[in-house]
């Protein structure tokens, strides 16, 4: 009895579905229907797509530094794709699939790469945050709006993203500490990609999972196959109808790989192997799924290239939108800073106007 | 009217704002239960329930960045940091996003949070419990400086800043938490935020201070007028940030002198501050350079020293006079 | 295999030697000579006795604000017992306990809460930081130093307080990532008292214990009865043992209680009952501790009354000390700031000097 | 000598910072493997092993705060912060003890501590990115605040830092990183903390600026100088803190007129303080109001709209002829 063994949360599992070779798991399939799944498979698509896209509109200097997300559309995906738009979303900056499925504008998503103010400016009708720079800063924020919810009786969920070396900001410890504590319908997604920048997961934290951090705040925790959509969707669905239902929060972490670099202005053969790379290209999520759609028959190639070609369509005339929209005013840096702009800045605006008047400053790029 | 303290004042600018708006709730360490560690929100617990008064656990960061979350979700939180010297945890929070979710979204979500702190030395405190740091939050964009000095006014500008669609830091000068009473009118009263007071008419030098910093300086003002014949003109910020330079412009340009006075940190302080706007605004007025009394460059003593280091009427006095002999 | 367990840190544990009937477990009895046993006791009775003194002195108005630490005695003495004088103490703002073991004289200790810098100056010889206010904050510091030991290839260790409230700051968990990464030999103490001013531990965050935070660090974690000395010792003596062989770092909870206010300042009848400090009064760790020595023959009346009679000597000519130094000069707060004091505060610090002159300041009190 | 730019200069400070005392390390995030994210840190981890060029784990506070404890046991970190915008994170530690225990212990520990930054605007980058708050840390008592301008000073001033027994921060303006090569000796060079150096001599104006700023400054003056005839004496601070008042009261006591131009934020910021430094050391003097350039009270914008913020050369000039007209 003096010594004697505390129990602590031996609820931690791991879950994958789908496995490597796109093999399901009977008892664990969740059954979707051919709709759902072919709408997966497509949203994780159009995220494939629109990151080429985004690297080569950077390439062409189209917009400026941009961060991958080439291997994460399972998580992306599989994670918001039963949220009501009553939700909330908090994203960290590596989320464009989510926020497409969200309903954002191609156009927007490409403003923020862009350097354009407008692609924050979140579109009427959407619950969502935009893209956090500080790393993990954003978490308190999800739990702050899970925690408005609960105040207000709503059944809704806030969700929210961060990576792997984002667990190891105060933030994140702070977040989930106050969640448990109010126990606020907050789920946390850790993307775990392997890498933050040049740092290895291993180098992180020196713990074997990161959902393991769960049990320190009281709080549910799993680890799934992040390459693996309907395991990466049926743990969240889990998490979200827990927390709809009152359960409270809960710690995801789905393992992927950042196949690509960490921005276009990093350069990952410095501190990672090819041999890495090239083994989780093969897990690629993306080959994952379409195995499995066309050995069910949901998927052929006719449909297939249907669907790339929407894709396309749509993603054209989002750049286009985009780049229709990029003559905007310096001046409105004072705009909305405040609801009303103090006297001291309409003195400072009228200074800004004159310089612009006299330098004949180009707007835009 | 009746005659509160400051501690009193506050208190009640906190029930109006809870009671006129159910979206407001005040948040933070020891508020609840416990009624503050200065009583600040002493009953508030008792009249409006734990889900508008609401004791969190001991980090500042998430106080401030659940509140963010929170007004994204409609919500009014006024989040209080025990003591100003550790609201440095939430910094990054203040910084990176209370200060910027509005312009950020192009107006589509506001930021109405209040993060009341005390702040100031004289009563005794240990280390990190006596700082002056008004200057960090008004040179950071985005944000509303206020510093009450009276319990009238804090009354008033906290209720303001309650209602205040932008985020306002709103320090209290815990020196004269119960320094003294004021009378304090029954209906709910605000005052504008921006605005700066003239606390005392005068002729021949302004003072410009705000704070606790107020107390010296009207002595030093009452004195300087028994003592010399001066006729000094007081001028309280209330608004650190966005300062209103034109009643200080006003009165300079006036008086021709000033000397202006703080307990923070001389170097980019709020002083440097006003000096530079005055030289900006009304240098052909001035007619003996601007001095500044205020904390040294160095860190606030421990509390046995703290009294020897605080400015008091004396120094003002002095610095008045070398000013008016120019 | 899928859907499956994870097994995380099976570890941890609780520790009890001495129950609260002092009865002894013999199994774990460390078995610790007459004279450890004598001077654990009297080190607890001397923290309990400076306690007091600290009491009286503020109510007499001799030093300031003082946050007492009746009840923490065992969780004080027994984790800093052992330590070396080339180990590293870094303290929080309620271990006088451990400060008078590691040789800081009563005066310096009193100088702090008096209001002086000079309780800060930590006497030459002795490896401790002074007190540390910002809550968890001194946390990353006890990684630093352990991690310097490291590097430099020494078997020291470092070890750190901090109560249970600080560990939900983000500071505790950034230093306990990185211990863990760089396998520190620091050894974080959470003395948790059961409150962090008015916030019990149930509402600091939901996990049953705080020990279990480790495995989310990959590090090991204990939790021990805080008021037996024996158990703290025990399980420090471990993770010393542990850390000064390579063995990286260990957090430890002690479980106790905060049997008076949080300081001078606080009311606690304000936010919790008598009958839960009457309680923890039966639990008192002196007691227990006093009674066990007198039961083994080791300890009898006028032995206690020799050893108080020392304390309080002890007590008396510390008093003394520091209230003959209390006649400072505030200037020096511009002589210490850096190295070298640079042109522009030379001027300041004239400045400074002139307004004593004409204010004719009285130094001190 | 070699030519070198602003990168290559830092790196080769800290080669030689590592190479001449063992106590000296380098610490931050992707300093090691990644070379820093933009490559300053280049081969330092080859050439001096994973024990003194560490790779840290995500986590600002624990960065500095884990080299407080370092510098406690006789190390000499030198911190990076990836980005200035990041090191809010650590401000609680930097304000609450690096800036502090050499005070604190009445000298018995100092904090031999540098933290690099990167700040400013101008390279097109995302939010957080580009902004200028070294306001913040001159501020605050206990700290050095200093920003180099050029290669060779960036490599003099950082060595100094490196050796100094109290803590920098150390600002790179990082538009300027690959912006030009100047000469730097082949011989460790210092350069002493606390002094501004007159970058050009002139008798008409002064400009005072420092970092990035330097060179619409000196692009600004040069202009004057071919189509007024202008002659504009510029002086870059080169430390923020503690300010070097002797060398610019000593040239604005010469020219008798000011335009101080920065980046960051105007309320509060070292703009601020030159002038109110310039007020109580050389009123006499001054022949007009002294003008400041400087970002104004808003966020910095995404980078679309960046240049357009940025002060630039000609908004310089018309403050100069403005001011030289009064
Ligand atoms: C507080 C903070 N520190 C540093 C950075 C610079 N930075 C941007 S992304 C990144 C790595 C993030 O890694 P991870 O959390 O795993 O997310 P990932 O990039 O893999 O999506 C760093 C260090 C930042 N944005 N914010
Ligand atoms: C960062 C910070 N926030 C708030 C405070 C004010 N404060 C001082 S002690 C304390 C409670 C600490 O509780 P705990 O960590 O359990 O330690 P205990 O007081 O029980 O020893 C608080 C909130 C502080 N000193 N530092
Ligand atoms: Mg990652
Ligand atoms: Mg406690």
């Amino acid at each position: 009895m003096p010594r004697k063994k505390i129990k602590v949360s031996d609820k931690l599992e791991y879950l994958q579905i789908l496995d490597e070779k796109a093999r399901i798991d009977e008892s664990l399939d969740p059954e979707l229907d051919g709709d759902t799944l072919l709408n997966l498979h497509r949203l994780m698509l159009t995220t494939r797509l629109l990151d080429e896209r985004m690297l080569a509109l950077q390439r062409q200097g189209r917009i400026g530094t941009y961060a991958p997300v080439r291997g994460q559309e399972a998580v992306q995906i599989g994670t918001c794709y039963t949220l009501r738009s009553s939700d909330w979303v908090v994203q960290s900056f590596r989320e464009p699939g989510v926020c497409f499925h969200r309903g954002w504008p191609i156009g927007s998503i490409l403003q923020f790469w862009g350097g354009y103010e407008e692609g924050c400016a979140v579109p009427e009708g959407i619950n969502d945050t935009p893209i956090a720079v500080p790393v993990a800063s954003q978490l308190p924020h999800v739990m702050g709006l899970a925690w408005g919810m609960k105040m207000k009786g709503k059944d809704d969920v806030a969700i929210g993203y961060v990576g792997d070396g984002g667990t190891s900001e105060g933030d994140f410890h702070e977040a989930l500490t106050f969640a448990g504590v109010f126990d606020a319908p907050a789920i946390f997604i850790v993307t775990n990609n392997q890498w933050a920048i040049s740092h290895p997961r291993s180098r992180q934290v020196r713990a074997a999972t990161l959902a393991q951090k769960a049990s320190g705040y009281g709080i549910d925790g799993i680890q799934v196959d992040g390459n693996d959509v309907l395991a990466v969707y049926v743990a969240t669905n889990e998490a979200i109808d827990k927390a709809r239902a009152g359960g409270g929060p809960t710690l995801i972490e789905a393992v992927t790989y950042r196949l690509a670099m960490h921005t276009t202005a990093d350069d990952p053969k410095k501190y990672r192997d090819d041999a890495e790379v090239a083994k989780w290209e093969k897990r690629d999520p993306l080959i994952r799924f379409d195995a499995y759609l066309r050995a069910k028959g949901v998927l052929d190639d006719k449909m297939d290239e249907e669907i790339r070609n929407d894709i396309k369509a749509t993603l054209k005339s989002g750049v286009e939108a985009y780049e229709a929209a990029r003559d905007v005013d310096p001046r409105d840096c004072f705009k909305y800073l405040y609801e009303d702009i103090p006297a001291e800045l309409v003195a400072q605006a009228a200074e800004f106007d004159e310089a612009l008047r006299h330098e004949g400053v180009t707007i835009g790029h | 009217m009746a005659q509160l303290n400051m501690v009193k004042a506050l208190n009640l600018a906190m029930r109006e704002g809870l009671a006129e708006d159910e979206n407001v709730i005040i948040m933070g360490e020891d508020v609840g239960q416990d009624e503050g560690v200065f009583r600040v929100t002493e009953k508030l617990l008792a009249e409006f329930g734990p889900d508008r008064v609401i004791d969190t656990p001991l980090a500042e960061g998430a106080i401030v960045g659940t509140a963010v979350g929170l007004a994204l979700y409609g919500m009014k939180p006024v989040c209080e940091m025990q003591f100003s010297g550790f609201a440095y945890q939430a910094y990054h929070q203040i910084e990176g996003h209370v200060s910027r979710f509005r312009n950020r979204t192009r107006g589509r979500f506001g930021m109405p949070i209040v993060v009341r702190m005390p702040f100031g030395g004289g009563i005794r405190a240990i280390e990190h419990h006596s700082e002056s740091r008004e200057a960090l939050y008004a040179h950071n964009p985005g944000l509303k400086m206020v510093i009450c000095s009276t319990p009238r006014n804090a009354r008033a500008l906290l209720l303001e800043s309650i209602r205040h669609p932008d985020p306002v830091i709103f320090f209290e000068p815990k020196a004269l938490y119960r320094a003294f009473k004021e009378e304090v009118p029954d209906e709910p009263e605000t005052m504008k935020i921006g605005k700066a007071h003239v606390t005392r008419a005068g002729e021949d030098i302004t003072l410009v201070s705000y704070g606790a910093m107020m107390r010296p300086v009207l002595e030093a003002a009452d004195d300087l007028a028994d003592e010399d014949g001066v006729s000094a003109e007081v001028v309280d910020l209330l608004t650190v940030s966005p300062m209103d330079t034109e009643t200080i412009a006003a009165s300079v340009s006036k008086t021709g002198r000033c000397v202006v006075v703080h307990e923070g940190p001389r170097t980019c302080g709020v002083g440097a501050e006003v000096v530079a706007r005055l030289v900006e605004s009304c240098f052909y007025h001035l007619e003996a350079p601007i001095r500044r009394i205020t904390g040294y460059d160095v860190h606030f003593p421990y509390f046995a020293r703290e009294q020897a280091f605080l400015p008091g009427a004396d120094r003002i006095k002095r610095a008045v006079r070398e000013t008016l002999v120019c």
